[in-house]
């Protein structure tokens, strides 16, 4: 049995299922939706090395080097707006994020 | 000449016109003397005419400008002058003369002479614009001008409530006849492509087989036409059915009743039946239609005449009854007959309206029979009047020889009946006969009631009662000159034997078989036609002094023992309580349904309102969904994503 | 005639006067500025429109002093003006009742003078550029302008439930028109161009006839308007001050009689050839159902309004009859009736400005201290209800007669609208006018001053002038409305048995 | 000479790294005069802009085409006039302390993401300028870091554009996975080589529709907007309102016109439904909004859509047309929010609509020309927004979406309903609390251009449509 | 089954149950170590497949940098564990179904691409034989050329994400003590000693 594309496909599209949910049925706090984001970025890496490799295009993996860039930057600025709103809320429960609505 | 013609029509305007806005600067005198001077010369200038057009047979007719031009869809404003419109003019012109200066001393009380004045002129101005139309439209011009003023004078005491209820119901009655009017100029246009009467004669033989496509209905086209004309004709000329505004219009000041009434526009409908006698002609079954309708209306309305006590509502019902004389005249073809019954009774019910008029002035503004009597030596000169009135509208004469205008004209049309020798002739001569014993008794039952036995008013009128100013009787010694001897001046050229070289091309009568008219077949009735009437009248003035000079107590003991009958009478057939019931209710309670359900209940509720509430309940419900929750918004972009993916892949498969 | 461009001069003459009153009117004497620079504005437009109307060739075929210029060239859209016989008369309507309408307005508004007077001036140039617009893009621009202008009059100057009125008026017409909207731009894609005469020329395939007529249709009956949407109207007329009345009967009820006659009917006249039986069944139902609705009102403002849609639906009965008569009978009894309900506003106005109140009960024998007043009013109220020699009669007319040549139920049913007609005009006339004067309050109540006969003195004359001799504007008319016919008289012909689904009427 | 097209965004960045410097050293008293720099170098970039070379950048992973100048320009637009108008309000809107003077730079550095982002050529710039843009702006929305409402709305933006952009990756690896490029021009040719595109394909383009969609706040993806509107500072909020709007629908036109341009029956009905949502939603949220800035932020949802109906049309009228609308529509947001940020009551901000009653009273110039620009966005001629819709209508039409061009005019008739109630409350309503008077500076003159714009476009429409047009000449060209 | 499809199957598998347990975890910190073990089976499998590049950086990056700042985040804010809410329970299904829908939607894709679907061939940047350049080797080249401009512009988006971190969480507190190194360098005898003469039996003052 040789492993194909479609098994990294697979395993991508698994993994990126996993981190929406993550996001939408997450109850708890905050970083956990931003854990699940990094697990959909993970998948959208997966997916763009198995294309590049199954592809024999380089241009795939030079993505995913970007987005592991950019996913970096994302964490520390969505951590840092968690630890404001943290002190202005005193908590990061996802329920408690809704003064504004409507 | 022609100037003169139309200066005599333009000249009331005139008058109505200085009076009506000048009225401050003019004062009241001045306002009097322009109207009343201008319709004197306009009398002046209806005679020439007559003599020069009736008697000199010289029709023209005259285009002032042009009106109404769409596609060809032609009226101008034209005069036209035949002999029809003369004899109109000159009745018009004489009796509104008359009026004009009987109002002088009539309404020396009121406040505002000026305005009443202008309203007469106004009228007679319209009066005249309606009988010297030269089509159709103009003539509805004029019907419906004397329709606003009509109104405008019958509301003349605007403090009264039942006065402007009265000129209300009047004007809108006259709109239902109008109504038809309307359609049935539609209908002559849809038929013969214009509406100029000479155009419309002319070609009205042609059209003898023509068909038209009416309410879903295949009919004879000239006898829908006819018979739309004739509504507009019904409702002007208070035939039974739109007969309900005639008796209220006496709410207006008596002058107004004895020309408008009396003498002038209730007379439009029979004119107009005249002046279309060349389409009427060829369509028998209105002619028959309206020779039913006149006689119903003639005997339905002293029906009702004998019971009134207001002593304006019994000269009232009269006139609609003498209308129903001249209608069913002219349904019988005998169209000169029903004008010369309209030109004697002009002056005849005109006389008796004054001749009331100066009784109610007397009797310091009482119009109840009940509360009069006893006034005759008072008012001796009215009192006379009234019954030289009374003997014209009764018909009194000697056959043969001579009698009151009344006398040549109704014998006329009742021979006319007679000679008819058809089922609606003998139906109408019946009814004829019936309404004439009737007249004569409401006539002197009125006449006994007013100026005869003890007197019935207090003390305070009794001391007032005066004779009228003569001002005031000279009008009324003009046209009781009228009542007497226009019967026997008129006859020969009206109704004569060579009636068809007077009339001229103005009436058309079809000959029978026989190439004879109705007219020559009325000459030939038997002896005993002729004095029937006479003989019937007597009756009828014999039962009026035994009922009401005799026997004071009859009255009642009669109303008593036929009291269904009675109330019938008394009531006007219910005619009023019907129409309330059928029309005027109905109306108001679907004006208030489909406004207040209608509008407001489906219209706004289920539209306008309905829509932004609707829009108000989604706005809320979307507002709703925007919880604030993170995780329902990430749901809501996956929502989209899925369903989006979800769809594409159906239509990829598809 | 060439050289001064004479219809944009008209058309946005009153919108500088608007701008030099926003720009300028302002310090102490700012209100009264504003009102004289508005006449002027006004005054100096209707002047204008008289040179026109001198240069106007009423025997001519087609539009005349025409203008065009580049506007939006991408679309083939260009800014064109131009009138023939139907859209002119309606200018000097429009410039006619301004003057009239500020003057009424002189005293009676009081706040915030400058913006209505810049407002009502704007409103003129929405309107008379509405009947100019030989571009359908234009056109629109127009059509909906007007919104902006009169929302606000209604809503600043209007009367208690003015916001309720306003937002009606607003929503409910602008909803109509937005579909309208959609038809012109798929118009413009299938023709490439949004002329007016191209697209007049411009043959469309009759099932899209029936789309673009049915989207036409919803704004213009909207805007007339014709039963069942009429119930904005009450509303907007109610509220709004009387100037804005008087242009709302007056001026903008003609929009959607004239979009019907300038589109509907020569554009697709298949399509209207089609829905006839609709428009005849929803204008007799306006005439019947809106007269005796007048007849139960209490509000004199109200009882004109509802008038008005009764009136309105003469109008689309005479437009849609397919006949000379029936055609520039209706584009007449729209000039009539912009003249004799504009004054009945006014009427109305004069007595709201002096008690405060429209209730007709609170009214009652004006007569004796108004005599002027009540001429007046008698004379609009005669015309209201139609009587031959005045303005009213010859519209009406004409409209029945072509619809009796083209169906006599519909011509006998809507000739019902005469004897309703008359009932509640002459109710609304005697309560307020006639009987005694018995409530106090009206017992110091004043006649007309110089200032409001000026207003209505030529309205009474220009009411009896289009009554006796109505041949100066039914000429113009006639050769527009036999070129509106001539196209549609094509297709009369190709149209099968679709009119099934309202054939019941025939 | 491979870099040149791209000189602005080079150019910008070295301002925005020194301005960072003369920050650090002189801290947030230089703000203010900052705000004005990055005002001056956004227009001296534009015009540099104008004079550098066109064409492909970098190997062809940029492009200075004429979309990229028509966006560029509508976005410095809006950067220069929410820039201006912060500095003027560089005390925030609840009164605590100074701004910042990291925020004029943010802005520079998101405005920089966003010029990159429509200059983009290749999937790879597209995401890298889309980044900058979209975490500048996190962090501008939270930038009032003790405002509890401003971290809110930092950190919602902040989740959902994360999974959005996680949606855009995954779309944009799928299409990247099957055409076997990043380049657009590769991805165009490999696109049209599929011909009917295969379902890999399909469900990438849907991903990428859903992140882009996300970007320009289109249905159902429009959640985080009335939040974000609503707490970030009301400056912040006008330049998310102005300028990546701007950016994203030219974007989003790039992208679904240029390299996806063969599977236009892919995208072009769900770009409709999504208008179609939009518009619907855009008009009915707001009409039960009391905050100005919430209701502004679904009236921008409904332009989107309606924006984005035009793109739909998938046809070069329709991209000149979202191109007109989302020009119009940027001038009539800056009017809005500088109406907004007048709002003002003894030196503190408010917020709801009911502060505006009587406001023709008082601010009778501020009201005009609000009232301008609440009639335009109603689409009521002859007001430059409806021009707008004009020529999205048209090329819906001409492409046959006739039921979603009726659905586009029914929604705006709704939406009409809060825009003239605004106009209601000002004109005429009584005012019961004056606000601060008169108008800033400022935001008079922002206002006043702005409405200008929108009063006479009707006259002079040529500048934007021809531009527009030649944008979308060229980009459905190649 | 070679090894190398083993190893898949095992780095997959252990991938997938890190993943559930990152979502489903009740306590963060332990999520975050899921998230790490996660990460770190995902590098196994670019390691498979040729992309061993990334698979350090992912493993440098993510474990190294970013899940550590998460874990620190977790336990600086000291959140306390809360319970899953009664109201989650609500959603679960439905969400269950449109997550499991999504998959199911994603699994078709795949499905295309097993079989051959996809696009194999070489794209614009084609990958260079794998026995010459080694993989490292092949993404500098590529990074620090063609892409180098979108490198710069990483930089860019780092430097703006420090920004961001800085500007929200820098609070300068008033009242904290500092070391001031410049003053204590400039410190001088001559400032920091006072030689007072005492008198006797005076005293210091």
């Amino acid at each position: 049995m040789i492993i194909g594309l479609g098994h990294y496909l697979a395993v991508a599209a698994v993994l990126f299922t996993l981190g929406i949910f993550g996001i939408f049925l997450n109850r708890r706090n905050v970083i956990v939706i931003l854990m699940s984001i990094e697990l959909m970025l993970l998948a959208v890496n997966i997916n763009l090395v198995a294309f590049s490799a199954f592809n024999g295009d380089l241009a795939g993996q030079a993505f995913a080097v970007f987005i592991l860039t950019v996913a970096a930057a994302e964490a520390a600025i969505g951590l840092a707006i968690l630890v404001v709103y943290f002190r202005n809320r005193g908590s990061i429960a996802v329920e408690d994020v809704n003064v504004m609505k409507g | 000449m022609n100037a003169l013609y139309i200066l005599a029509i333009f000249l009331p305007l005139i008058g109505a016109l200085i009076a009506g806005l000048g009225n401050r600067k003019l004062g009241d005198r001045g306002a009097q003397l322009v109207t009343s001077g201008g319709l004197i010369l306009a009398a002046l200038i209806s005679c020439l005419a007559f003599v020069e057009v009736a008697l000199g047979h010289n029709p023209r007719s005259i285009e002032l400008f042009r009106w109404i031009d769409s596609g060809s869809f032609e009226a101008a404003w034209s005069l036209r002058f035949d002999t029809l419109s003369v004899v109109m003019m000159c009745v018009v012109t004489i009796v509104s003369a008359c009026v004009h200066v009987y109002s002088i001393g009539y309404m020396s009380h009121d406040h505002s002479k000026p305005r009443f004045m202008a309203y007469l002129s106004l009228f007679t101005f319209a009066m005249l614009m309606l009988v010297t139309a030269d089509n159709l439209v103009q003539m509805f011009f004029g019907w419906e001008g004397v329709g606003v003023c009509s109104y405008l004078l019958i509301g003349f005491w605007y403090d009264r409530p039942s006065a402007n209820a009265a000129a209300m119901k009047a004007f809108v009655v006259n709109r239902v006849g109008d109504f038809g009017f309307a359609l049935g100029i539609f209908g002559v246009f849809l038929l013969f492509d214009t509406v100029a009467f000479d155009a419309i004669f002319g070609a009205a033989a042609q059209f003898t087989d023509a068909r038209i496509h009416f309410l879903g209905m295949n009919m004879d086209a000239l006898e829908v036409l006819c018979f739309l004309l004739f509504i507009g004709a019904m409702g002007k000329s208070a035939q039974l059915g739109l007969h309900t505004w005639l008796p209220d219009a006496m709410e207006g000041p008596t002058p107004v009743s004895a020309l408008i009434h009396a003498a002038t526009m209730v007379t439009a409908g029979v004119f107009m039946v005249c002046r279309l006698s060349p389409i009427f002609e060829y369509a028998p079954n209105v002619l028959a239609f309206v020779t039913m309708i006149g006689a119903f209306t003639a005997f339905f309305a002293a029906t009702v005449g004998l019971t009134q006590f207001d002593i304006k509502r019994v000269i009232a019902y009269s006139t609609c009854s003498q209308l129903g004389y001249m209608f069913f005249a002219a349904g019988l073809s005998a169209y000169p007959a029903a004008m010369f019954h309209l030109t004697t009774h002009a002056f005849f019910k005109a006389l008796l309206f004054l001749g009331a008029g100066s009784v109610i002035h007397a009797m310091s503004d009482e119009q109840d029979m009940r509360k009069m009597g006893g006034i005759k030596s008072h008012i001796k000169q009215t009192y006379i009047l009234m019954w030289i009135g009374s003997l014209a509208l009764a018909g009194v004469g000697i056959p043969g020889v001579i009698g009151f205008a009344g006398f040549y004209s109704k014998d006329m049309i009742l021979e006319v009946a007679w000679g008819a020798h058809s089922v609606p002739g003998f139906i109408a001569f019946t009814f004829g006969i019936l309404a004439a014993l009737m007249t004569a008794f409401y006539s002197w039952r009125l006449l006994f009631m007013t100026f005869h036995g003890a007197p019935r008013a207090d003390e305070k009128v009794m001391a007032h009662v005066h004779e009228s100013p003569p001002i005031m009787l000279w009008p009324l010694y003009v046209l009781a000159f009228g009542a007497v001897v226009s019967g026997l001046a008129l006859y020969g050229p009206f109704v004569g034997h060579h009636f068809q070289e007077f009339w001229g091309s103005s009436i058309v009568i079809l000959p029978d078989a026989k190439g004879e008219t109705i007219i020559e077949h009325a000459h030939h009735v038997p002896f005993l036609v002729k004095a029937s009437p006479v003989v019937i009248t007597l009756l009828g003035i014999w039962l009026a002094y035994r009922f009401y000079v005799q026997k004071p107590h009859l009255p009642g003991e009669t109303a008593h023992a036929f009291e269904g009958l009675h109330k019938l009478f008394y009531n006007k057939w219910f005619f009023d309580e019907a129409y309330d019931f059928l029309f005027v209710r109905p109306a108001h309670w679907l004006a208030r349904t489909f406004w207040k359900r209608g509008d407001v209940g489906i219209i706004d509720r289920f539209g306008p309102d309905g829509i932004s509430a609707m829009a108000k309940r989604a706005a809320e419900a979307a507002s709703r969904l925007q919880t604030g929750y993170v995780y329902h918004y990430a749901f809501a972009m996956l929502i989209g994503v899925v369903a989006l993916v979800a769809w594409r892949i159906m239509q990829q498969g598809a | 005639m060439s050289g001064a461009p004479i219809l944009s001069l008209i058309t946005f003459g009153p919108l500088v006067g608007a701008l030099l009153i926003m720009l300028f009117a302002r310090g102490e004497e700012k209100a009264k500025n504003a009102r004289w620079v508005a006449l002027w504005a006004s005054g100096f437009v209707f002047l204008i429109s008289l040179v026109a109307w001198a240069q106007f060739d009423p025997r001519a075929v087609g539009f005349q002093l025409t203008e065009k210029y580049d506007w939006f060239p991408e679309y083939n859209i260009a800014f064109q003006l131009g009138v023939d016989g139907l859209s002119f008369y309606f200018v000097l309507l429009s410039t006619f009742l301004t003057p009239i309408c500020i003057i009424a307005s002189w005293t009676s508004v009081n706040k915030r003078v400058s913006e209505y007077m810049a407002a009502f001036l704007a409103l003129e140039t929405f309107m008379i550029g509405m009947f100019c617009a030989l571009d359908l893009i234009a056109f629109y621009v127009f059509f909906e302008g007007v919104l902006i202008p009169m929302f606000l009059i209604i809503g600043v100057w209007g009367g208690a439930r003015r916001i309720y009125a306003s937002f009606k008026f607003f929503l409910y017409t602008l909803l109509g028109s937005v579909l309208m909207l959609v038809a012109i731009v798929a118009m413009i894609g299938m023709i490439g161009g949004s002329g007016i005469e191209d697209a007049q020329k411009f043959s469309f395939s009759t099932s899209v006839q029936i789309w673009l007529w049915l989207a036409f249709f919803a704004s213009f009956s909207v805007k007339m308007p014709m039963w069942p949407v009429h119930t904005w109207l009450p509303d907007a007329h109610v509220e709004a001050p009387t100037a804005g009345s008087v242009i709302l009967a007056g001026v903008l009820l003609k929009m959607g009689g004239y979009g019907f006659l300038r589109f509907s009917l020569p554009m697709f006249p298949e399509a209207s050839e089609f829905f006839t039986p609709l428009v005849y069944s929803l204008s007799i139902i306006a005439i019947v159902y809106t007269s005796l609705v007048a007849l139960a009102q209490e509000d004199m403002k109200k009882l004109i309004a509802y008038s008005s849609v009764a009136h309105m639906g003469y109008v689309t009965l005479g437009i849609f009859t397919n006949t000379p008569q029936g055609v520039e009978g209706a584009v007449f009894q729209m000039l009539s009736h912009g003249i004799v309900s504009a004054a009945l506003f006014l009427c109305v106005g004069v007595v709201y400005d002096r008690m405060h109140t429209r209730e007709i009960s609170r009214y009652g024998g004006l007569v004796h201290r108004m005599p002027r007043y009540a001429l007046v009013m008698m004379v609009f109220t005669m015309a209201s209800v139609g009587l031959p020699g005045t303005s009213g009669f010859v519209g009406e007319f004409l409209v029945l007669a072509g619809a009796f040549k083209d169906n006599t139920w519909v011509a006998a049913l809507a000739a019902t609208g005469l004897i309703l007609g008359a009932a509640y005009m002459l109710m609304l006339y005697r309560r307020v006018i006639f009987g005694r004067l018995e409530h106090e309050d009206l017992k110091l109540i004043n006649d007309l001053n110089w200032r409001e006969v000026l207003v209505f003195a030529p309205m009474i004359i220009l009411v009896l002038w289009m009554g006796i001799y109505p041949a100066t504007f039914l000429d113009g008319i006639q050769i527009a409305a036999s070129e509106t016919l001539r196209s549609s008289a094509a297709a009369a012909s190709s149209i099968g048995d679709v009119g099934a689904l309202f054939a019941w009427l025939r | 000479m491979l870099a040149m097209p791209l000189l602005p965004e080079i150019l910008l960045s070295i301002v925005g790294m020194c301005l960072l410097l003369i920050g650090a050293f002189s801290g947030n008293r230089v703000a203010k005069p900052m705000c004005y720099i990055v005002a001056f170098s956004l227009v001296g970039s534009l015009l540099v802009g104008f004079l550098s070379p066109s064409g492909a950048a970098f190997g062809g992973l940029f492009i200075a085409d004429k979309l990229a100048s028509f966006a560029k320009t509508l976005i410095v637009i809006g950067a220069v006039a929410t820039v201006i108008m912060a500095a003027g309000r560089s005390v925030s809107a609840d009164g605590v302390g100074p701004m910042r003077f990291e925020q004029p730079v943010l802005m520079l550095f998101a405005t920089i993401g966003m010029m990159l982002m429509v200059s983009a050529n290749d999937l790879i710039s597209l995401y890298i300028g889309l980044e900058l843009q979209s975490l500048s702006l996190y962090v501008l929305a939270a930038i009032r870091r003790d405002s509890l409402r401003a971290t809110e709305a930092g950190l919602k933006y902040f989740v959902l554009g994360a999974l959005s952009s996680g949606m855009l990756l995954y779309g944009a690896g799928l299409i990247y996975g099957y055409t076997g490029s990043t380049g657009f021009d590769a991805i165009q040719s490999g696109v049209a080589e599929m011909g009917q595109p295969s379902l890999g394909l399909v469900v990438g383009i849907v991903f990428l529709l859903a992140g882009l969609a996300f970007k320009v706040s289109a249905a159902p993806f429009h959640m985080w907007v009335p939040d974000v509107y609503e707490g970030a500072d009301t400056p912040i909020t006008a330049f998310f309102a102005a300028a990546p709007k701007a950016a994203a629908l030219a974007l989003f036109a790039r992208v679904m016109a240029d390299p996806l341009a063969g599977a236009d029956q892919a995208w072009g009905q769900i770009v409709a439904v999504i208008a179609g949502l939009s518009v619907v939603i855009g008009a009915l949220g707001a009409l039960a909004q009391k905050n100005i800035k919430r209701l502004l932020a679904y009236s921008s949802i409904g332009h989107v859509g309606f924006a984005l109906i035009g793109l739909a049309a998938a046809s070069e009228a329709g991209v000149r047309g979202l191109l007109i609308y989302s020009a119009l529509y940027l001038f009539m947001t800056l009017a809005a929010f500088a109406c907004v940020m007048a709002m003002r009551r003894g030196g503190r901000a408010v917020e709801t609509i009911d502060d505006l009653a009587g406001a023709s009273r008082t601010h009778p110039w501020m009201a005009f020309g609000l009232a301008a620009v609440m009639f335009s966005m109603a689409g009521i001629p002859p007001l430059a927004g409806f021009f707008g819709k004009l020529y999205v209508l048209g090329a819906a039409v001409d492409s046959g979406l006739y039921v979603l061009a009726v659905v586009g005019v029914l929604a705006s008739v709704v939406s009409c309903f809060y825009y003239i109630r605004i106009i209601k409350l000002m004109y005429f309503d009584e005012a019961t609390d004056i606000l601060d008077g008169p108008m800033p500076r400022d935001l008079g003159v922002v206002l006043a251009i702005a409405s200008f714009v929108i009063l006479f476009f009707i006259v002079l429409p040529g500048p934007i449509v021809s531009q527009a047009t030649l944008a979308a000449q060229q980009l459905l060209q190649n | 089954m070679t090894v190398a499809a083993l190893c898949f199957y095992l780095f997959a598998s252990v991938a997938v149950v890190s993943g559930v347990m990152v979502v489903t975890a009740r306590n963060p910190v332990h999520a975050v170590l899921f998230l790490i073990l996660a990460f770190f089976n995902s590098a196994g499998l670019f390691v498979l497949i040729g992309a061993e590049y990334l698979a350090m950086a992912l493993v440098v990056v993510y474990v190294g940098a970013v899940a550590v700042l998460f874990l620190f985040v977790v336990m600086m804010l000291d959140v306390n564990f809360q319970e899953l809410r009664a109201g989650a329970a609500r959603y679960i299904s439905i969400g269950a179904v449109v997550g499991l829908a999504l998959l199911a939607e994603l699994s078709l894709v795949l499905g295309g691409a097993a079989f051959g679907d996809a696009k194999v061939m070489g794209g614009a940047l084609p990958t260079p034989p794998a026995d010459q350049v080694e993989n490292v080797r092949a993404l500098g080249q590529i990074l620090y050329t063609d892409l180098f401009v979108l490198f710069q512009i990483s930089g860019l988006i780092l430097l703006v994400a420090m920004i961001g971190a800085i500007v929200l969480t820098l609070r300068s507190r008033p009242g904290v003590r500092r070391q001031r190194i410049s003053d204590q360098l400039e410190r001088t005898p001559e400032k920091a000693v006072e030689v007072v003469k005492v008198p006797i039996g005076g005293g210091a003052q």
